[in-house]
């Protein structure tokens, strides 16, 4: 701790008889006339014939508007958009963005969505006008920064998963796993198969059962063995020949390492289908571990995670893949090619056998000159040091709420240690204290944290899924673990 | 430790201690197997000061040529329109930039509102009465309605127009692929889809027809016409729609569209190189079941005091699995919140002027390429902000040089994608391409295509 | 009022169980932990060791550095600034942040101040690199967007003021101040006079005052007549040819436009002095009514009102003058000039008998860039429409407090009508209700409204000063209107 | 109505209604009179849309060449230091952007106790133990130095030395006529204040001695020495710093300096052509009750609780009106602001660091340039961020546009205040300008140099 500075000057007398710190009062009714407001839609607000827009002036000569578009094909009644000046829309939705709990005001540590610090260097380069204001259609000899850096940032994530080819198209960690699944597909039926059935643990995130069925593919559980890894007699059981593709998350939902990764990546090997990885809990092990050396062969990044996207409110996302060499030719056109003389160019028909596009474009651009940053910024090392840090923060933080005795009422579900993150399970707390996970999370947040993921993942009662991260420091987490005691202590009392 | 975290030394000895281990490495080496550990650094390069960052991503920018740095009428689906200053406010707020998808509805209002703000905009916009909170963009915008119809009526065939953006075919097909629809393409007629061919491709077996509006061409096609012809099908009609025309064009509600997809990026998001930005999906009430994403709804609380939370969450992926709506989890927020703030700053006239002054500026800008040497319409449709021509010929990738050279981007090249068209040029209006641009425009292109048909001559 | 689309869409059964508002509790000492921590300073946060700057590698050959600075130039102790990585500075100051009222947030109505929105495309054009990271001493041919800028604002103020000849060098109010004060001495000495007395009112900003005796002259105080405009028969008394200057703000602190302006002018002018106009209120007569056509000499704008500068929390400002033809030849050096052939430079010794430099290069740029752009978006009609609504809806506010029966305790101190602004006074509502006006101005915050200025200006007893500004809605003067009212029946109760 | 009002024709008709006028041009006639009213239209270009105005002040950014698009060692008391993006971020929030001055403590506990940080911040650099909340920028604080020695001791003379910033010598006379004092200017000697001269200037009639460290020929002072030679006189010895070195210079709180102020620009502010930036100003214990400004305290509210106000008013022109200590109100919190965000952000280490590495980079920049033929060093002193040298007769304009030709701004003309360096160049680093970049300009200021001496030998 820096000592504090003694510059201390004291108020002029007087001043001293306020209270210097105002609250809005909250009434009996919870709703003095400042929150009455604030449920109020802006399209109740403003008045006819208000406007933000002053609209250029028409400067060609004029046509008669029916002339150039027949009245069958014209709008009569005109949408009924707001009517209000710029002050009005300003005033509005800047005191919107102060009924929301943001990472940059308080511990987030919402499992599974790696809340980590959202440097603002990143805002500042996606900006640029060379960057932000760069038509996705703009000729390859004209966007040769945008190439370089989407080839470069392919590359390092290539280097991250240990999986070398990298579709940057996905939008999302969803949109990557239906790009996944379907590149199973091509694969198996590239070599004559339909295989149908993908096998996704009980601890897998919702996405990757709903991908499947979205891919026209059927989904198998597979359960989770008393460690918190994949069952593997039940994973022998269903690994057949009809089967595609094995999707697993490692460290999983539960911040479990699975220990057998390698004979789970044989298993499915063994049988022709595919091993995918959900690269939602990637900032466990960059730097430390990688999928493609653990036998996986595709594997979706999300970029909004352990590549520290501002998360938006829920979006936008970026999901690049990276697949082994066997997946290569059924990737996502166009691909970024790099010529001899070290130009970019967009190749439609990169991938022979691609399975197609997945959307517009090139994908989310903006994410990737964010996330290309952030990874300038740390380098292998840095990168290194983030995944230490958030496995170091999140066992310092269990230990903690061991010492405190928080762990008798909420006990880790699995295991001892535990990689980024952690589940506790709420049914010791609710059996013998009478409060569900969900009033332990309102009561978080009278206290300035948001709460951690509640009643995810699935199979564990009450479940609270905590990822600290690695960006916040370790009097938070000691401040977190205070409050968590305190709780169960009031409960108790 | 690096800039974003914290842990120093002595953290580390107090937290080691506390834990039980004598290093962090500890913490993987009990975790992780020998076998799959990294044994070495990663190859990438070290890590540099922020101030290097910003220059090397600087150095990036320059060697792209932007909106900022040519005119230029390049379209195709996504738009240089003016963003203004408000949004990039807005946005930047730690309080809407950082948060994650509002699962704490008492901590997250601002989200909710927002959302409930935004769809009842796209809702207004279109004319129809439901609308979700965002989908990742356009193409998958369509894709996903192809999935909505295949859930909803589970008939094999998507009758599809040719008018439709390319990148929204080939998604479509991807997508179809997977889950299992034939697709049957209608091409065009005069500019527009052709509605015999149209009409006659839909049958029971329809699950879906898809057109887009202003279609890839620019012309405005008859929707109305289009969604009639699958009246009596089990299709369900779907258009990818522009949302700036709209404060001129009829909405899809009153045209018998079920599903109105499309492109946000016009709405207040930057072009960001195709993306972020976000898809709009619009329904009528009997898809509200099947609609993917999140939806914001308004209730009561407890206290009787308004608020909005998301519903309707039995359709999703964290509640129903396999069987959801859709796989999708993180979508567009942010750039929904600025789509929401776009149209709030263009308010009900300023979207009406918008649409009537690109309209103007079309076809004066229409006019003036067309009055050109070598230069034709390649089709005489209503056009509204964009319009294609031919070049007779000439080489239009070649003419496009030419023009970016004297710094004017005409547009795009439809022969990229339209076989049919192999000199065909796509140009596209926005409120910030003034007369102005437009005569500098007709000026550089009727040089280019002049040059280009002569060094065609030469050479022949 | 726009009908309110009716795209209801109700929450999932069970969700309204819960409140959906949720309020940091106000316990009853007033702290809870999250309070706590926010009084706790950046010097108390952090923990040695701990960085948010990365420096650049030491690139070049290294020599020992006491070499190059000796130890006895050198520091001994580090200075002992804080010690925090950079999410912790990020969240500290955002946090702080949110311990402000602001205007984004909330009615402003302090009057003399201005308090009008900020658009936030002055701060996008003020960030653009050419302005931003433009140095003051780059070559004025390599300058010229910058100088035709200044160039040009300069003209506009000439127009809106009606004096001619600008220089924005000051860097706020009372530096403007300071200017006219020292050109007026200037003036005086070039006639070979030594004048050192100085009029001002008593309803005079306190900068008036105090920059007459930094300028090593004395003030005069003239009275007020009962309309609450300057008293001629004081002004007449004191008035002899030892006055420099007559400082007048027109209209004047108590929103009182003075009809006596023109006799003024003339009584100042007979006796030789120069007349000051302090240009804090302009915002009610832009395109209206013009300084120089009153016979002012000189007058500063402070930018930061009139000209919707964002008022920083305490600045920047900024406080450019314009003067009439007799006083140019005094202003400060260097002077913007234009070629014939368009160009711009700089003349260090464009004025020849200039007073000299007030500070370094050429004033507050940036603010320039924004009431600049200000100008530009309104152009002369939509000055005047600022001045225009500025004064209704001033005395529409007023109008409310009348029909509310606000006036009977707080009665408009002088007058019927106001211009922009405003003061009633407290001493019925203190008299009757026995509340003074800093109670009535706590009592606004808990309605969340910014209080009025109070206690000045300092004739009027308990004053309240009120300026709603042109950029508010009628129905945000209703509310506030409506509050007051409230607040006055509560004590009264 | 224009887009920042919202005064409806509805709301028109109620508002003069309620007000019982019938126009709003009656609001104006009854209390301005006539012959003052402006008849006719402002000669104003008429309002744009904010896509145009935007347009037209980028169409003015990029008639200036600013350190974005050249190498630049120019400095000479404003330096191109990298701001780093957080502080974009912070200020840019609308609770700190937007706020007046903290007069209501209760909804302002933000900006005070960001002040109280930032005098706290400032008190730490400089070693004094006081600090206001900032006055406009460098060199008028330097004058406002002045006038509170003018207020401390009223003695009429002040001794100047010549190495003080040409900037603060001019605002000082300005002011110092007003108020009264009059200057007296101590040359330099080997590129420092000469010592004996600045000794013997000083007299019991001396009301204040000012001298800048580094001075503004990049050379370090003794600043002790020049202190000490004041101590026996009744004069306030008054330092402008830069705030940068003083990680590794002694700070003027350990030499006898008993006001220090400087240019707070390098601390986290933009270049801005020259503002807005702040002056910081720090003084012993013994002239608190004399500085000008704000000035934020620690205080205990009526609940118990900590809390930041405002204090020592008294002092202030609000208060005390012709009394007062200063007539400064509206000053530069922003600014500040973005100094104790910078010097955060920095840290204790990082300032020392930076320090360092400015002063190794600014010898090798020194050794590049003198080995060029025809440039020498202009003194011996040591340098810690800038330095100036000699072109040996060249002119010294014509070698800055060529180096500028060659995109290099090479710095600085000194001949422009200083008769005696007709062939001065002064020439400064930041952090920003790396190895790379001095090679750069060793290369093209020698081949510039050279191509002058050709043609002035050629043209004599
Ligand atoms: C384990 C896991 N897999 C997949 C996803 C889906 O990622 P996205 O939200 O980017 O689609 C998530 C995100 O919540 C996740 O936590
Ligand atoms: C009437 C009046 N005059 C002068 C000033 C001083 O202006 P500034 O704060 O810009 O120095 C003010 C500002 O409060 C004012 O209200």
């Amino acid at each position: 701790m820096t000592t504090f500075n003694d510059n201390k000057l004291h108020g002029d007398p007087g001043i001293e008889a306020h209270a210097l710190h105002h609250e809005i009062p909250v009434t009996s009714d919870g709703a003095t006339p400042m929150q009455r407001d604030r449920a109020t839609t802006i399209f109740e607000k403003g008045a006819a014939g208000r406007r933000a827009f002053v609209a250029p002036a028409l400067d060609v000569p004029e046509v008669e508007a029916t002339k150039l578009l027949p009245p069958a094909l014209r709008r009569d009644a005109v949408a009924r958009l707001p009517e209000v000046s710029e002050p009005e829309l300003v005033r509005h939705y800047v005191k919107l963005s102060r009924r929301n709990f943001d990472l940059d005001t308080g511990f987030y540590p919402l499992g599974s969505c790696t809340m980590k610090h959202n440097p603002r260097l990143h805002e500042r380069v996606a900006s640029l006008s060379g960057h932000a204001r760069l038509h996705p259609l703009q000729a390859p000899e004209r966007s040769q920064g945008a190439l370089e850096l989407m080839y470069n940032l392919e590359r390092a994530l290539g280097e991250v998963s240990g999986l070398p080819h990298v579709s940057l198209q996905p939008s999302a960690g969803s949109h990557g796993e239906l790009a996944g699944v379907l590149l199973t597909r091509a694969f198996h039926e590239d070599r004559g198969q339909v295989r149908t059935k993908v096998l996704t643990p009980d601890t897998a995130h919702g996405t990757n059962p709903a991908t499947v069925t979205m891919a026209g593919m059927t989904v198998v559980k597979v359960g989770t063995n008393p460690d918190g890894g994949v069952d593997l007699d039940d994973l022998r059981a269903k690994a057949d020949d009809t089967v595609a593709c094995l999707m697993l998350t490692n460290p999983n939902t539960l911040g479990v390492f699975d220990p057998n990764i390698t004979e789970i990546a044989k298993i499915v090997h063994d049988v022709g289908a595919t091993l995918y990885y959900d690269g939602a809990n990637l900032n466990a092990i960059m730097g430390k571990a990688r999928p493609g050396d653990m036998g996986f062969d595709i594997v979706h990044f999300n970029l909004h995670k352990s590549f520290t996207q501002p998360h938006g409110g829920g979006g936008p996302g970026s999901g690049p893949i990276a697949v082994s060499e066997r997946m290569k030719p059924y990737l996502m056109n166009p691909r970024i090619v790099r010529a001899d003389d070290g130009s970019f160019d967009l190749d439609d028909h990169g991938y022979e056998k691609s399975i197609g596009r997945l959307r517009g474009f090139q994908g989310n651009y903006g994410c990737f000159v964010r996330s290309y940053a952030y990874i300038c910024s740390l380098g292998g090392e840095g990168l290194k040091d983030a995944s230490e840090t958030a496995v170091l923060n999140a066992n310092y933080l269990l230990a903690r709420l061991r010492r405190l005795g928080v762990a008798d009422q909420l006990p880790l579900a699995f295991g001892v240690l535990c990689m980024h993150e952690f589940v506790l399970s709420g049914a010791p707390m609710k059996r013998d204290l009478q409060i569900r996970t969900l009033d332990l999370a309102k009561r978080l947040l009278d206290h300035g944290f948001h709460p951690p993921t509640v009643y995810f993942p699935l199979l564990v009662d009450e479940a609270l899924l905590i990822e600290p991260t690695e960006t916040e420091t370790r009097e938070t987490l000691d401040a977190f673990a205070d409050v968590l005691a305190d709780i169960l202590r009031e409960a108790r009392e | 430790m690096t800039q974003y975290t914290a842990v120093t030394d002595a953290d580390l000895a107090e937290m080691l201690s506390a834990i039980g281990v004598s290093s962090v490495q500890e913490l993987f080496d009990r975790q992780i197997p020998a076998d799959v550990r990294l044994g070495r650094a990663l190859d990438l390069p070290a890590g540099l000061p922020e101030q290097e960052v910003y220059g090397h991503l600087r150095e990036l920018a320059r060697k792209n040529v932007s909106a900022e740095d040519e005119i230029t009428f390049l379209g195709a689906g996504m738009y240089d329109h003016y963003v203004p200053a408000v949004i990039d406010m807005l946005l930047g707020r730690s309080e809407f930039l950082t948060p994650y998808t509002p699962y704490q509805p008492e901590v997250s209002q601002g989200n909710l509102q927002a959302m409930f703000e935004y769809q009842t905009a796209i809702s207004e916009l279109t004319g129809l009465p439901v609308s979700n909170a965002s989908v990742y963009e356009g193409p998958s915008a369509v894709a996903s309605a192809g999935y909505l119809a295949r859930l909803a009526n589970g008939k094999p065939k998507f009758i599809v127009s040719r008018g439709l953006h390319p990148h929204s075919r080939e998604t479509l097909a991807t997508y179809a692929h997977g889950f299992g629809a034939e697709i049957v393409e209608v091409p065009l007629k005069d500019g527009v889809t052709d509605a015999a061919a149209w009409a006659e491709a839909i049958d029971g077996e329809t699950g879906a027809v898809f057109f887009q509006q202003p279609n890839f061409l620019g012309a405005v096609e008859d929707a109305a016409a289009l969604a009639a012809a699958a009246k009596d099908s089990p299709a369900v009609v779907i258009g990818q729609y522009d949302p700036i025309p709209l404060g001129i064009i009829k909405p899809p509600g009153e045209c018998g569209v079920d599903v109105c997809v499309g492109e946000g990026q016009t709405l207040g998001n930057r072009l960001d190189f195709g993306g972020p930005s976000f898809g709009f999906f619009a329904a009528t009430e009997a898809y509200l079941r099947r609609m993917p994403g999140r939806i914001a709804g308004e209730t009561v609380d407890a206290d009787g005091r308004r608020g909005f939370v998301l519903t309707l969450q039995t359709r999703e992926q964290h509640i129903r699995r396999e069987k959801a709506t859709s796989n999708i989890c993180t979508a567009q927020a942010l750039n929904a919140l600025a789509g929401v703030v776009y149209l709030t700053w263009l308010g009900k006239q300023g979207l009406v002027d918008l649409g009537e002054l690109l309209l103007q500026r079309t076809h004066y800008a229409r006019e003036q390429l067309v009055a050109l040497d070598g230069v034709t319409a390649l089709h005489d449709q209503p056009v509204v902000r964009e319009f294609a021509v031919s070049c007779n010929g000439a080489d239009v990738g070649a003419v496009i040089r030419r023009c970016q050279d004297e710094g004017v981007n005409p547009g795009y090249a439809l022969g990229r994608d339209y076989d049919e068209f192999p000199d065909g040029l796509l140009v596209a209006l926005t409120e910030q391409r003034s007369k102005a641009d437009i005569d500098r425009l007709a000026e550089v292109l009727g040089t280019a295509v002049a040059a280009e048909r002569a060094t065609v001559g030469a050479s022949a």
